[in-house]
């Protein structure tokens, strides 16, 4: 069983994207997926989270992850918005980060621990090959880097889930797939 | 062939059309002055009951006393006053 | 289904147990009457359900179905597009509702079927009170009149059904009063006959609540419409018509002195009143000018 | 049969869509707003041959809902949170004109105080009101027990309406796998909408609903109580042909591991499964705990519950709504009146109000209380739990005196 939490901002496709990785596990991977999403009044420029758990068998828990395995920032400026993404994580907790900034990488080390942290500038991917500045698309492609899912079922779920820009969209996970490191 | 068939429903609703006997309510009735009377119909148009009829053939104005509450509407709207109130007596 | 257990003229039952002059009776047997057996109608609470019938008697021999005091419009609507979706689209879909199911409690529901412009027929007997229930006062009821719960004399006027009607932009809608049959029986016919959502105001005294004889229900509401207390108008297609118009405005007093109702009213009131009917009829004219 | 993935309110729009209704009515709401949104798709992308009325509140969707059904047809619609309380006048009509609406309700909490979020105050205020209740737990639920629903409430012998109860957010937004059986043979299984008791038919007139006089209208709810009686049964046959058809079990109540177990949870709703899970747990570690999970709460399976726990010594009742005033929250008032014949020790247990989770640490918690119960060491515990600390000082204020 993996726990996983994946933090965005309102508008950037963060509750989109667990619902597409739900997929990609469930039904591209064999394996089964609960979703969870915390919603607020639905304003863009909030954070939002959404929880998901993901095992070989059927999820029995349906609750909130309080203990990550891996974790999804879809936006670097949330460590200065009183969020705390590194609750409930431990030095095995792996952080995907959307950043291209080496500094903002180290403070997430530096603030919370992590000893595993994949980065991926996701919103200049998005910027340069959907032409908009919505990185959910990219961050699952850097999200598929950690293993947890492969690439190829990513990519028939972004498919499915985005309809007629689904391709531009497997070109942008592909892509941050390939340019996400091990920082 | 399907003969008839009782079926039950189930809750709330009303499948027997019919009347309350509102003639028993009347305290007055009207009575046509049959001199008066010019048979237009006014009393039988605003009858709220719809029990005036206005019989041309023989020149009357016959009213279905089961029904009349004896508001006496008709007597107000007749054009020529040929209609006025009475005490009720009995029946008919 | 329905069993006939006494037969009557037309399709409501003669014997209703509506008060003593009541003109509801009058205007459901009109509009019956025009609207033929291809009708389906829908009653709130009120004085109207009364012809819904009591346990399992019936009053009207059309089908209906009684909803509750603020959804007829909404029942109304569901019914129509229930028919629509089998095909039927001739079937009359009347909602027969007195003034407190509609200026007060049932303005939502009907604002949104107005809104939408839903086939149905929306007819609005208007007695200026909760008469059913014990002459309650209801936003028809007008300036100056007392009702149980205004005891002293309503403070405030009534509102203007028929401005909230025409800012909906139904394609049909009309007043029309008990004291003019032939008038009714016309404007319920073209509204039989317009798509959309149809929309009768009908004035109609209620002798109890108004304290007048109960003989005397059509000659106060002729007085209305005389003054000009009740103005009888047409909406069509965006146009306003007065019609049919009076020769010349009356002097309201003697609407207003005919009927108990207003034995609280005060002078300024009374002015006020007078006032309040000449400047709306102007306002209508100038309308129908546009 | 085909997998496909849906959340909790796409599952409910694809049973709606399966059971082919002729007339939708529905108002937004949050967390049912993407049912009205999606069903507005479907209608538009012609998926669902129906009229869609965009009504002005829910009083007016349950209202059309109503009227539409009485014409003959299947009608649709879902709400949540206060917009059932609005409904509330008029889900009495439904049930007492015995026309079987099938109505996903998302479950959300009422105000005050304002909340978005998950609890079951929505549905259990309306549990009085003649519509049969069915609580999923997984997506997969809503979408087997709305196409069941419509079997059960519109059995000629049933004629009662249905909630179908999914979670806020914890289903109705939750993406799950979902086995969903072809356009064909979900027909087959629901069957076109045949009208059986009373309509609105220009051509054979009956007037509904009229004033009902008080000799009559104890045998009006009678009728309405044998009707949940039949519920129960055809229940029962119902989840037996689904299952037959499609291969999953349904329950009206769901024991797990309860033949042995000396604790036990009742559990209703999406929080069932972590009860679950947390039983597997304990069961690792040598607890002997078990859970049995509520599906149909009305009609309330009283039998069924008193067979399933009659050997545990104590349980807790978890209720996801506050029962104020009551003897014990709602689910919790019902399971001790079924179980008044026998020992046990039964609490109820108040939590997960307005979406606060009811985690597996929750569980952990709850099952440790009972334990201390079942060892003799508590007698009794508290009933509210996750409960802050001094929760009667969230706001103090200075004041000027």
């Amino acid at each position: 069983m993996k726990k996983i939490k994946f933090y965005g901002i309102g508008g950037q496709g963060a509750v989109t994207a667990a619902k597409i990785f739900s997929e990609a596990v469930s039904l591209y991977q064999n394996e089964y997926a609960i979703t969870v999403p915390a919603y607020g009044h639905e304003r863009r420029g909030a954070p939002v989270y959404a929880h998901i758990i993901v095992d070989e068998n059927p999820v029995l828990l349906n609750c909130y992850v309080y203990e990550p395995d891996v974790i999804l920032v879809m936006d670097d400026t949330l460590i200065d918005k009183d969020v705390d993404v590194g609750e409930g994580c431990t030095e095995k907790t792996v952080l995907v980060l959307n950043s291209g900034s080496k500094e903002m990488i180290q403070r997430y080390k530096d603030t919370y621990g992590f000893k595993r942290v994949y980065a991926c500038d996701g919103t200049t991917v998005a910027k340069n090959i959907l032409n908009m500045n919505i990185p959910n698309s990219a961050m699952l492609g850097a999200l598929a880097k950690t293993g947890i899912v492969t690439i190829e079922a990513m990519e028939r779920a972004i498919q499915d889930g985005f309809g007629k820009v689904g391709e531009k969209n497997v070109n942008a996970a592909r892509d941050a797939y390939e340019r996400t490191y091990e920082a | 062939m399907k003969g008839p068939m009782k079926r039950r429903i189930l809750g709330p609703c009303a499948t027997v059309f019919t009347a309350a006997n509102t003639g028993s309510w009347r305290l007055e009735r009207p009575d046509v002055d049959t001199d008066k009377c010019v048979h237009c119909g006014i009393c039988s148009q605003y009858c709220p009951v719809d029990c005036i009829r206005v019989n041309k053939a023989e020149a009357k104005i016959e009213f279905d006393w089961n029904y009349c509450k004896g508001c006496g509407i008709c007597a107000n709207e007749c054009p020529k006053h040929a209609i006025r109130l009475i005490e009720e007596r009995g029946n008919n | 289904m329905l069993k006939i257990e006494t037969e009557a003229r037309g399709a409501v039952t003669h014997g209703v147990s509506s008060c003593h002059g009541c003109g509801i009776e009058l205007i459901i047997r009109n509009v019956l009457e025009i609207l033929g057996s291809d009708t389906v109608f829908v009653i709130p609470p009120g004085c109207a359900a009364l012809f819904s019938g009591t346990g399992p008697e019936a009053a009207l021999k059309v089908a209906g179905v009684q909803g509750n005091l603020e959804n007829s419009a909404a029942i109304a609507t569901g019914i129509a597009a229930g028919f629509r979706h089998q095909g039927n689209e001739h079937t009359v879909v009347t909602a027969f509702a007195g003034d407190g199911a509609t200026v007060d409690i049932g303005i939502q529901a009907l604002s949104g079927a107005m809104e939408r412009n839903e086939n149905i027929l929306y007819i609005c007997y208007d007695n200026e009170a909760y008469m059913n229930t014990g002459i309650q006062g209801s936003s028809s009821t007008p300036l100056g009149a007392s009702s149980t719960t205004t005891p002293a004399g309503k403070t405030v006027g009534s509102k203007d059904l028929m401005r909230i009607i025409m800012a909906h932009n139904v394609p049909y809608a009309a007043t029309a009063s008990v004291a003019n049959l032939p008038d009714l029986r016309r404007k319920v016919g073209k509204a039989k006959c317009v798509k959309g959502c149809r929309v009768l105001h009908i004035h109609c005294p209620c002798p109890t609540g108004w304290g007048i004889p109960f003989a005397k229900s059509i000659e106060v509401a002729r007085e209305g419409v005389n003054c000009g207390a009740w103005v009888l108008m047409e909406y069509e297609d965006g146009k306003v018509r007065l019609a049919p118009k009076p020769a010349a405005l009356g002097e309201a007093d003697k609407y207003i002195k005919a009927q108990k109702r207003f034995r609280n009213i005060t002078a300024g009131q009374l002015r006020q009143v007078k006032k309040n009917i000449v400047e709306r009829y102007r306002y209508l004219q100038e309308l129908e000018k546009i | 049969m085909p997998i496909k993935m849906f959340d909790g309110n796409g599952a409910a729009v694809e049973a709606i869509r399966l059971a082919r209704p002729g007339v939708i009515a529905a108002y937004p709401i949050t967390p049912q707003s993407s049912i009205a949104e999606k069903l507005a798709d479907c209608v538009a992308n012609g998926s669902i041959d129906a009229e869609y009325i965009r009504v002005e509140s829910e009083h007016s969707a349950m209202s059309a809902c109503i009227g539409a059904q009485l014409t003959g047809v299947r009608v649709a619609t879902a709400t949540a949170s206060v917009g059932l309380a609005l409904m509330h006048e008029v889900c009495g009509v439904a049930s007492g004109c015995r026309v079987p609406i099938v109505m996903p309700v998302v479950n959300r909490s009422l105000v005050a105080p304002w909340s978005l979020w998950c609890d079951h105050q929505d549905t259990m205020a309306e549990r009085d009101t003649g519509w049969l209740q069915y609580y999923c737990g997984t997506v997969q639920e809503v979408l087997d027990l709305m196409l069941c629903a419509y079997r059960i409430s519109e059995h000629a012998e049933v004629m009662t309406p249905s909630m179908v109860c999914l979670d806020g957010f914890y289903l109705s937004h939750s993406m799950q796998k979902v086995t969903t059986p072809t356009d064909d043979e979900a027909w087959d299984f629901v069957r076109p909408y045949a009208r059986k008791n009373m309509y609105i038919d220009p051509e054979d007139v009956m007037f509904i609903n009229d004033l009902c006089p008080t000799s009559e209208y104890t045998e009006m709810r009678y009728q309405q109580k044998i009707g949940f009686d039949r519920a129960a049964e055809v229940t029962r046959d119902v989840f037996q042909e689904y299952e037959q058809r499609f291969g999953r079990r349904l329950h009206t109540v769901e024991p797990y591991m309860l033949e042995d177990a000396e604790v036990a949870v009742v559990t209703i709703g999406s929080m069932s499964g972590t009860a679950k899970y947390v039983v597997n747990e304990l069961r690792a570690n040598g607890v002997k705990a078990g859970a049995l999970r509520i599906c149909m709460f009305r009609p309330f399976p009283a039998g069924e519950i008193m067979e399933t726990l009659k050997n545990v010594k104590v349980i807790g009742v978890i209720d996801r709504s506050a029962g104020l005033g009551g003897a014990g929250a709602p689910v919790a008032s019902e399971v001790k009146s079924a179980m008044y014949q026998t020992d046990a020790k039964i609490f109820s247990l108040i939590g997960g109000l307005a979406g606060r989770d009811i985690s597996d640490r929750t569980f952990r918690q709850i099952f440790e209380r009972l334990s201390a119960v079942s060892r003799g060491e508590k007698t009794d515990i508290d009933s509210w739990f996750d409960l802050k600390e001094n929760p009667m000082g969230l706001r103090e204020v200075d004041v000027v005196c």
